[in-house]
């Protein structure tokens, strides 16, 4: 019977994964995390304590990095053999199609491994003719498909049965996007130039660079938070992890909870116990960020808190993902569904322990 | 090391909406907006509804936008309440649920808004 | 078996202990001829006994039991082989000498001179009747491309149709290969005289006779094109 | 078997202490149940809980009032007929009332059953509120009839008294 009287108001599923560890741990996976989270579009460093960044910080925050736009690019351009050869071969590329909504539309993305991982309706891949996975997240239905085309692989050069496959399949096909780009060469700290004269000629290519904001709070009530215990402890005497990242969540959307207004309005205030702090310092910045670039920033606040240029008792790391993104973490695969959360916080403490908040949604595979 | 995976329902919701009335100049306190809300919860899941908690976390006036959070099991309702809603004080109006996450830190950037600029 | 031994048991002469003992049981030797004996025995038990009926008596035999006999069968002259025999006897089968791609390109000029007499195709003619004229067109000799399947490997295959059977094409593509290729969840498209006809192969699973005389109607069994 | 399935929620009308009855209909206390869901579940409740709404069976003697709805829905009105204060008397006032929830049965035999059972046990109380002798052996009379055919242990004791 199809008329039935149950109504399911139950919320979509999410995840939050909590880690503790130490950076000098062998085992501690903080590296992998921040490198193998390709494609980043905000990120965001707030210092509990300082009126300004301490210095290595600061000197990170202030390099320029730029990232490219390409407008209207054919998707065979990717598989151009010089392409491949003078950029894919040769450094870590980042590309992602922008302006494309995963639930709606086709979504490409090169990795720095070397992967062309195509996100495509069911219409587009019955006619694109490659071979490739259903989405994980709508099995029974299957609307989505996740096509992977290794570029760096030997065998994939003009003339071979595969990349002619592909060539084809892209040509017949017509498919093109708006591109984001950022290319680091290997070895060499030289510019993505030659990238962008690469396209120049026949493509609207744009140069941009992230835009940098800073934020001071003054008179700012912190959070109490006990670097060896996430759970709540028995007496009150610190916050558990969660209401932490609830309330950092807050101070970065600017939201004043030092007092909560009546109860009709809301009844959220800064979790106790609370210390009141004089000043605090959020830098943020956004764009097309390299994971190369949020490894710097981690070490520079590493390095600050080391060497004493901070009175923080922590700092706080979070960096957001593009939620259009086909893949959050290395290539676990990523979908929208409600909000296309895909975003990791690091809290560094001082003596070197971290915790690692990672939140995704619904449509997203444990990381 | 250890670690917490908490899977499943969050407990609380976070809804990012915005008030659009017909009459572009209308103004809006927090307490009309909260209002707003209410009656919308009330008409569409009576008092039962209109009884649920609802923290108003951060109110523009100027563009009539605000960060709601409910609990989870709640969301759904309040999420349906809002878009149901089409008059107040015979006024037409209507609510923009711009993001939904479980996670109040989603909201501090938006990637679908983002670079609209190079537009 | 059961049978030929009860034969025997009828046949046979009286047992030994009963032949022994003949003049104890009063039995005799027939002193007359065996059909006077038998004639007089029906006359003395048949009631109303004709003669004409002794007429029949002696025609044919008068068996005590029922042999069973088999009737000869006379066999069937055979003219037509069928599937079952046809597909053994490789009838459908193109041998692989035969698999040229150069060997077909005159059946495909013909099967162009043969749409372009079908379909009557001038600059001003009615889409939906050519639509019609083509769906009972024979597609035999036309060169087709899969433009979209729901397999992606069939996607791209281009090559000119040998055999249509109920679910499948018989292609063979330039470089010389036979390739079998399922009309359901594909859509192939053809193109002659400047036009491209799309064929949606859910739509199309049935040999290529019923085909010409089937109806086709509007709302169909599968309704959508999608795959 | 696939059909509706569906729950019978027997309640008594209570209207203070006065013994006069009432003309209450069926109509009357479906109309009072759908208002009172509306006011607490709003349109969203009144959505779930008219398909299968029905009153199947009001005793204006005895006062009892039998609705059905479906099964899925039990809780959402259990929890609503409580909150009735009010039904109006059909002369354009309100009679404040209130409905005690009694029984919950899925079929209807099954609380045509509980019911009698119920009056059977409900009966010697009136005896009790009888003042007259007249009346009260009438009442005896009627307790008797009522309970000859099923003798059963703690009839006799009550009868007694």
């Amino acid at each position: 019977m199809s008329l039935t009287l149950k109504v399911d108001l139950s919320p979509p599923r999410s995840k939050l994964v909590i880690e503790k560890s130490s950076f000098d741990d062998e085992k501690s996976r903080h590296r992998k995390n921040v490198e193998e989270h390709y494609f980043n579009h905000k990120m965001e460093l707030f210092i509990p304590g300082c009126a300004e960044l301490p210095p290595s910080a600061q000197a990170v925050f202030d390099m320029s990095d730029d990232f490219y736009i390409i407008k209207d690019l054919p998707l065979t351009e990717l598989i151009n053999k010089d392409f491949i050869e003078n950029f894919v071969k040769k450094g870590s590329l980042y590309m992602l199609s922008h302006n494309t909504h995963i639930d709606k539309h086709n979504v490409y993305a090169v990795l720095p491994t070397g992967k062309l991982i195509l996100s495509v309706h069911k219409d587009t891949y019955e006619e694109l003719g490659l071979v490739g996975q259903p989405s994980q997240f709508n099995r029974k239905v299957k609307r989505k498909f996740v096509v992977e085309v290794d570029l760096t692989q030997d065998i994939f050069v003009p003339g071979k049965k595969n990349y002619e496959r592909v060539k084809k399949g892209f040509q017949r096909t017509e498919l093109k996007a708006d591109f984001l780009l950022s290319w680091k060469p290997r070895g060499t700290r030289q510019s993505a130039g030659p990238v962008l004269s690469h396209f120049e000629d026949s493509y609207r290519c744009d140069r941009r660079s992230q835009v940098q904001q800073t934020n001071k709070h003054t008179e700012l009530l912190l959070p109490v938070v006990n670097s060896s215990e996430l759970e709540e402890s028995d007496d009150g005497e610190w916050c558990t992890a969660r209401e932490w990242y609830e309330w950092l969540g807050a101070v970065s959307c600017g939201i004043n909870c030092n007092e909560a207004p009546e109860h009709y309005i809301s009844r959220y205030s800064c979790p106790k116990p609370n210390k009141l702090t004089a000043t605090a310092v959020r830098r943020s910045m956004t764009g097309f960020i390299a994971p190369g670039r949020v490894w710097a920033v981690l070490e520079a606040v590493r390095s600050d808190m080391r060497d004493n240029q901070c009175p923080s008792p922590w700092a706080a790391l979070t960096v957001h993902g593009f939620a259009d993104s086909p893949v959050s973490w290395a290539r676990r695969e990523h979908g929208f569904h409600h909000g296309g959360e895909n975003l990791y916080t690091l809290l560094i403490f001082r003596d070197s322990t971290y915790w690692l908040f990672q939140a995704v949604g619904t449509n997203d595979i444990c990381p | 090391m250890k670690r917490i995976v908490s899977k499943g329902d969050a407990p609380y919701y976070y809804l990012k909406v915005l008030l659009e009335f017909e009459d572009k100049t209308m103004a809006v306190d927090v307490l009309t907006f909260r209002t707003v809300i209410m009656k919308a919860m009330m008409s569409m899941y009576g008092e039962v509804g209109a009884a649920v908690q609802i923290d108003i976390l951060k109110y523009e006036d100027k563009t009539i936008s605000a960060i709601l959070r409910v609990a989870g099991s709640n969301m759904v309702k309040l999420w349906g309440a809002l878009t149901m809603l089409s008059y107040y004080d015979e006024k037409p109006c209507a609510f923009r649920v711009h993001q939904v996450s479980p996670f109040l830190m989603a909201f501090a950037a938006s990637s679908r808004q983002l670079l609209l600029h190079t537009e | 078996m059961e049978g030929d031994q009860n034969q025997d048991l009828l046949y046979q002469p009286l047992p030994q202990h009963i032949s022994e003992e003949k003049e104890k049981l009063g039995l005799k030797e027939l002193d007359c001829p065996k059909d006077k004996f038998v004639e007089s025995f029906l006359e003395r038990h048949i009631q109303n006994f004709k003669p004409s009926e002794k007429k029949d008596l002696k025609k044919s035999y008068l068996l005590l039991d029922l042999p069973y006999r088999q009737k000869p069968t006379v066999a069937k002259k055979k003219t037509t082989l069928n599937s079952r025999e046809k597909r053994e006897k490789k009838v459908y089968d193109i041998p692989p000498e035969h698999q040229k791609y150069s060997l077909y390109v005159p059946l495909h000029k013909l099967w162009l001179q043969y749409i372009k007499d079908h379909l009557q195709l001038t600059p001003t003619s009615n889409l939906t009747l050519l639509q019609k004229k083509m769906l009972k067109a024979d597609v035999h000799g036309a060169l087709v491309t899969v433009c979209k399947s729901r397999c992606p490997a069939y996607v791209g295959l281009t090559g000119i149709i040998l055999q249509e059977t109920k679910n499948v094409f018989k292609i063979i593509t330039k470089d010389d290969k036979l390739k079998t290729v399922p009309k359901a969840n594909s859509v192939f498209s053809v193109e002659f005289e400047g036009l491209r006809a799309k064929i949606y192969g859910n739509h199309f699973c049935m040999r290529s006779a019923r085909r010409a005389s089937k109806k086709f109607k509007m709302p169909m069994k599968n309704p959508t094109i999608d795959l | 078997m696939v059909r509706f399935k569906h729950r019978y929620v027997l309640a008594e009308l209570i209207f203070g202490k006065d013994l006069l009855i009432y003309n209450i209909t069926q109509r009357v206390v479906y109309a009072a149940v759908r208002d009172i869901i509306e006011q607490l579940h709003g349109r969203y409740g009144i959505g779930l809980i008219t398909p299968g709404l029905s009153v199947k069976y009001i005793n204006e003697y005895t006062r009892m009032v039998m609705v059905r709805c479906r099964r899925e829905n039990l809780k959402l009105l259990t929890s609503a007929i409580p909150f009735i204060k009010h039904l109006p008397d059909g002369k354009g006032g309100q009679l404040p009332c209130f409905l005690r929830t009694l029984h919950v049965g899925g079929s209807i035999r099954a609380c045509q059953k509980w019911l009698v059972q119920h009056n059977r046990q409900v009966l010697p109380t009136l005896l009790l509120r009888c003042t007259s002798k007249e009346e009260k052996s009438r009442m005896r009379k009627s307790i008797f009839n009522s309970t000859l055919v099923k003798e059963e242990p703690w009839n006799e004791g009550k009868d007694d008294t």
